[in-house]
């Protein structure tokens, strides 16, 4: 039988979908919109990096930040291929995007490990 | 059907001519038929065929939405033209073209016998093992197992899916909605003992799906082939990170 | 060769079909379509989302947050995170909308209806939205 | 060369496809179908698919319901070869696929139906001959080896020497054409309603292979006998299933009246009586329609009279889920919904119970040719077939059609002789004249409607000599003006004009045997009702009609006796017992 790793990144692709989903327009507009506006104060940089000192949100960042860019990365693939009309340059692109996701996931570890 | 009355309101029909040997490309003829209310695109098509011009070509038979032989786009849209009435395009003009996605044969005409070959590829029948009942009693299906699988057994054969479907028109190796539906309507029903993982589970095949979702939306008999899809990409990815699990 | 007797099998003779040309603009062509890139183009703020917070966390644990929030001040990094606010809010609707498509959940011969997974996807969306905002702005 | 060769990919030709690859795998057989198979007219069938199996009934009141229904004019050793046979091929279906609706414990469910005694017709919803067909398809597909030629027309059958030797056919798409040379060829070509103004019927039912058989010296039987169904919608034609009376729905007529017990059919119950009332036989309600008609008590409309169809007492719940099809029928093409509004419907031609001549294996009398389905008049039927005999028909004669086709390819394996090619040639040059062309001439469009017309003139619901007699002169007339139509598409990619000139030979050909069989029973019977001769009479015409195709082109028509096994012939009775 024909192997794909198609259902791995499909996997990686939802769970992407929904993390950015439930997360993202809420950080965004906090950080985004909200606090540059001064609608909100910035917290304190000792509140902020107490929080990301917690264990819990630093792997619930990485993960985030993982899944969120493979999502893009998933998306920004197919839709440019149909998009452009490249799917025969699909090995090349997935390269590029992936790659440029996993290069996200190393720099987010190295920030969190980097920490401790 | 011949119309009498002579103050007939009229609309205007531009229609896709296509004579291969003749033409290079389709070209637009226009004709003026008679508006009645009760007429569908179809009777209009017919009435030019019977009246003013026995050279164009298209394929209907039942007239009754079943058969699946009338898709046309209409004004763009993927219909049924024999369900599609022409008082829903008011004044006109209505523009009637082949599907798309297909080579055009003729016409209105278009070459679906690709559909066809991937039809048969995803095995769309029963598939049992082991010792078969005998002729005098049936494999019991309760109404919710019928339920289970029901809706994807409703497809027609029209391709409206296929035609509004922007990944098959651009890469017509895409197995597509209503193949796929159909390999789901056997693979839910409790009887079929089949396994069609190896056909499904392929980057032509349902991951070739970027979820639009115009399939659906066209669909005339509420098939919805990408729910169908999207319900094998998960037992796909289920299957392939947990190889024991089958269904 | 019209005058044999037809051999065996049923081949076809290929007949001048036209095969339309690839159409640049397909995406053009319908709203919905539209609606689908839009949806897909999505996934660009959400990889720029991901690139902010990277920088945002980098800042903070750096020691740069001034700077930073002086940076996030600026118009047109608001312009573009308002956007990135709309597109992350559009993903986010029609990602939960479509998740009962994937998932046909059937309490024995009772399909639950969509409208109730999507329901309960956008109460998990509200609530875990609060949960962030309550953790960041408390007062310490 | 073939071995067996099927025209027809409807029900009855794919289950025939299907014996030949399932009793003998050595054997070539091929399907030639003018349409992709799963777009066969059998995909209209809505209401159900007869066959006993429920407790408390019996093979003996099905056959007792299916030759009363006929009035007697069945074959009664083939009523019975069929009601035996029909449950296990509904089983069978059910084996392959098939979603049959279901009781809660997992049984096969069944319904009532007009005419019959017992509640025994199986039904998947009210799309029973889509899913039907579509199971058949799907499960040929498993059989690589079945050869199909999908939208190829059949032009003529060749036969020398009382022997079929296959087919002359032409490739639409291309229009190439071919002689494909077969040890045995079997009809399945399906009905020719479309010879009438106002049907139920497809586009594709223009009675093909009655004529093909015809031309090449096969009889037809008992071509008087047109099923006119009770209710189908105006203008369209499109049918509104028996079974939305077997649910319970009332025929009321202008006064809201339920007409039907004024007509012997019965007294009105608020739920459905089997044989009684709205389930009465059909040539008996569509009979009492014009005799409503006459007494000014239906309602006038742009397409004709009509009378109610009344399901609203049904509730939604109900007509959503026993017959849903009907709901999206009458809201995509009437416009209204049948939970709040009443049906306007009136009898549409439905059914042809004559057609080619066979015995009970399907074989005619022309030597390797044989034909099942409805193009073919075993005879079952009689002179009025009861809703939801004919899917199990095809079913059941397809198959033992296949088998008998398959054995008789398996004894005769000689070369086919030289005329085959020239009787090709000859069928060649004479579509090529047709293609060429002609600027002048009447609309094949036109005379078809004429001829449509002059049927329903004088072969409609009730008939009479006179009328009868002039409909044979115009037809006549009709046939001569046919040879000279105009035709404006001369090319060789899907010539859809070429192909509508050949059916309107067919349908001619077909007409004029309907009419001469109409005249030529003076009596009364079943859905043949002459005003000149009102009752039934046995002592002359107990007795299918045998037409053959004359030298000259014009049907001869005798008599041929009924095979009466042991159901005397009795009265009907509807609603009294
Ligand atoms: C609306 C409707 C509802 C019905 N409902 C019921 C019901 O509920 N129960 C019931 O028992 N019966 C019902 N019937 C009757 C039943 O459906 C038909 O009698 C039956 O399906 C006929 O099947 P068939 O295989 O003989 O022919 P069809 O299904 O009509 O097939 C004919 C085939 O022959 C092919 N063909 C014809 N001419 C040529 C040619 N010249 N060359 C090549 N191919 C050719 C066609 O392409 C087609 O494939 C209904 C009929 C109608 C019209
Ligand atoms: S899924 Fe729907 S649109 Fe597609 S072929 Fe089937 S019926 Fe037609
Ligand atoms: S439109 Fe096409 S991309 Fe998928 S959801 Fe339907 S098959
Ligand atoms: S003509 Fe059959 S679906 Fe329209």
């Amino acid at each position: 039988m024909k192997r794909t790793p198609e259902p791995y990144l499909w996997l990686l692709f939802s769970g992407g979908g929904v993390v950015a989903a439930l997360v993202l327009p809420v950080l965004v507009l906090l950080f985004g919109v909200l606090m540059p506006f001064g609608v909100l104060d910035w917290p304190t940089a000792e509140h902020l990096r107490a929080l990301a000192g917690n264990i819990v949100v630093r792997i619930a960042l990485v993960v985030v930040v993982v899944l969120c860019l493979f999502h893009a990365a998933h998306r920004i693939r197919s839709t440019s291929e149909e998009l452009l009309g490249i799917a025969r340059f699909d090995l090349l692109i997935a390269v590029l995007c992936y790659g440029a996701a996993i290069a996200g996931g190393v720099v987010a570890v190295r920030l969190m490990v980097g920490l401790s | 059907m011949a119309v009498t009355e002579t103050d007939t309101r009229t609309i205007l029909l531009e229609v896709a001519r296509y004579r291969p040997g003749e033409d290079d490309k389709p070209v637009f003829q226009e004709y003026d038929v008679p508006l009645m209310p009760d007429w569908a695109v179809l009777d209009g098509l017919n009435y030019i065929k019977d009246q003013l011009d026995g050279s164009l070509s298209f394929r209907w038979s039942c007239r009754m939405g079943v058969c699946g032989s009338c898709g046309m786009n209409v004004n763009g849209e993927p219909r049924l033209t024999c369900g599609t009435f022409l008082t829903e395009y008011g004044e006109g003009p209505v523009r009637i073209e082949p599907l798309k996605g297909f080579p055009v044969i003729r016409d209105l005409v278009v070459d679906i016998d690709d559909f066809l070959a991937k039809l048969s590829s995803v095995r769309p029948w029963l598939v049992r093992e082991g010792e078969e009942l005998p002729l005098t009693t049936e494999y019991a299906q309760t109404p919710a197992q019928l339920e289970a699988y029901k809706q994807y057994s409703m497809c027609i054969n029209c391709l409206l899916c296929y035609s509004a479907c922007p990944v098959y028109v651009l890469d017509p190796d895409f197995l597509g909605p209503a193949a796929i539906a159909l390999a789901q309507r056997y693979n839910l029903d409790s009887r079929d003992m089949g396994d069609r993982f190896d056909v499904l589970n392929l980057d032509d095949s349902v991951w070739g799906c970027v979820f639009v979702g115009d399939c659906t939306r066209v669909c005339p008999k509420h098939v919805d082939p990408a729910e169908a899809i999207q319900r094998y990409k998960v037992t796909a990815a289920l299957r392939s990170v947990l190889p024991w699990s089958r269904r | 060769m019209s005058d044999e007797i037809t051999p065996s099998a049923a081949v076809r003779t290929t007949s001048d079909a036209y095969r339309p040309p690839r159409d640049h603009l397909w995406f053009a062509r319908s709203r919905h379509y539209i609606v689908f890139v839009l949806r897909e183009l999505t996934s660009v703020f959400v990889a720029w989302s991901i690139v902010f917070l990277l920088m945002l966390v980098g800042a903070v644990l750096g020691g740069g947050l001034q700077e930073f929030a002086a940076l996030a001040a600026r118009p047109w990094m608001i312009a573009i995170n308002v956007l990135t606010l709309a597109a992350t809010v559009f993903h986010a609707v029609t990602f939960l909308n479509l998740a009962p498509k994937a998932t046909v959940v059937r309490l024995d011969d009772w399909r639950v209806p969509a409208w109730m997974i999507q329901g309960g996807n956008h109460t998990a969306w509200l609530l875990i939205s609060a949960l962030i905002a309550y953790f960041v702005l408390r007062s310490p | 060369m073939i071995d067996v060769l099927i025209v027809g990919g409807g029900g009855a030709g794919l289950r025939a496809a299907i014996a030949v690859a399932e009793t003998d795998p050595s054997m070539k057989v091929a399907v030639v179908s003018k349409v992709y198979p799963m777009r066969s007219h059998t995909v209209s069938a809505e209401g159900g698919a007869a066959g006993v199996i429920g407790v408390g009934d019996t093979l003996d009141e099905h056959c007792y319901d299916t030759i009363s229904g006929g009035d007697w004019l069945c074959d009664q050793d083939a009523v019975e070869a069929f009601v035996a046979e029909a449950p296990e091929e509904l089983i069978r279906l059910e084996h392959w696929g098939c979603p049959w609706s279901r009781e809660p414990d997992g049984r096969v469910a069944v319904r009532p139906f007009g005419g019959m005694k017992k509640v025994r017709t199986w039904y998947a919803a009210d799309k029973t001959g889509f899913h039907l067909l579509h199971t058949l398809f799907q499960t040929t597909l498993k059989y690589q080896d079945i050869i199909r030629y999908d939208e190829w027309y059949v032009t003529q059958l060749i036969v020398d020497d009382g022997r079929v030797h296959g087919v002359v056919a032409v490739e639409i798409r291309t229009g190439r054409i071919e002689t494909i040379a077969a040890r045995t060829v079997i009809l399945a070509t399906g009905g020719c309603g479309r010879v009438f103004p106002f049907t139920t019927n497809a586009a594709i039912k223009t009675g093909d292979g009655m004529a093909l058989a015809y031309r090449a010296g096969a009889p037809l039987k008992d071509m008087e006998f047109v099923q006119y169904h009770p209710t189908g919608l105006p203008f369209t034609g499109i049918l509104i299933t028996e079974a939305a009376r077997a649910e319970g729905g009332w025929l009321i007529n202008k006064d809201g009246r339920r007409y039907l017990q004024d007509y012997d059919l019965g007294t009105p119950t608020p739920t459905p009586q089997l044989r009684s009332m709205e389930l009465g036989p059909r040539d008996r309600l569509s009979q009492a329609f014009v005799h409503e008609q006459h007494k000014g008590r239906t309602v006038d409309t742009p397409y004709g009279p009509v009378v109610y169809l009344d399901l609203r007492h049904l509730g939604e719940d109900k007509i959503d889920f026993r017959i849903p099809f009907v709901r999206e029928l009458c809201r995509s093409y009437q416009n209204l919904d049948p939970v709040t509004d009443l049906i306007p419907v009136r009898p549409v031609v439905h059914y042809m119970m004559g057609g080619v001549h066979t015995d009970i294996d399907g074989a005619t009398p022309v030597a390797g040719l044989y034909a099942a389905g409805e193009t073919a008049c075993v005879s079952i039927n009689g002179a009025n077939r009861l809703g939801s005999n004919s899917l199990p028909e095809i079913l059941v004669f397809g198959r033992r059609a296949g088998v008998a086709a398959a054995g008789f390819a398996r004894e005769h394996r000689e070369a086919e002789p030289a005329v085959v090619r020239a009787q090709g040639q000859d069928e060649r040059r004479r579509l090529e004249r047709a293609r060429e062309g002609r600027r002048t001439g009447e609309r094949v469009a036109d005379l078809r409607e004429e001829m449509q017309h002059t049927l329903e003139g004088a072969a409609g619901i009730y008939r009479t000599g006179d009328v009868l007699a002039k409909a044979v002169d115009s037809l006549a007339d009709l046939r001569e003006r046919a040879e000279e139509t105009r035709v404006d598409d001369t090319s060789t990619a899907f010539n859809t004009e070429l192909i509508n000139l050949q059916e309107l030979h067919t349908m001619l050909e077909v007409a004029q045997t309907i009419v001469a069989c109409a005249l030529n029973r003076q009596e009364s019977r079943g859905a043949h009702q002459r005003t000149d001769f009102p009752a039934r009479d046995d002592d002359a015409y107990l007795a299918h009609s045998l037409v053959h195709r004359a030298p000259d082109g014009t049907p001869s028509v005798g008599l041929l006796p009924v095979t009466i096994t042991r159901w005397p012939p009795g009265e009907r009775v509807y609603g009294r017992d």
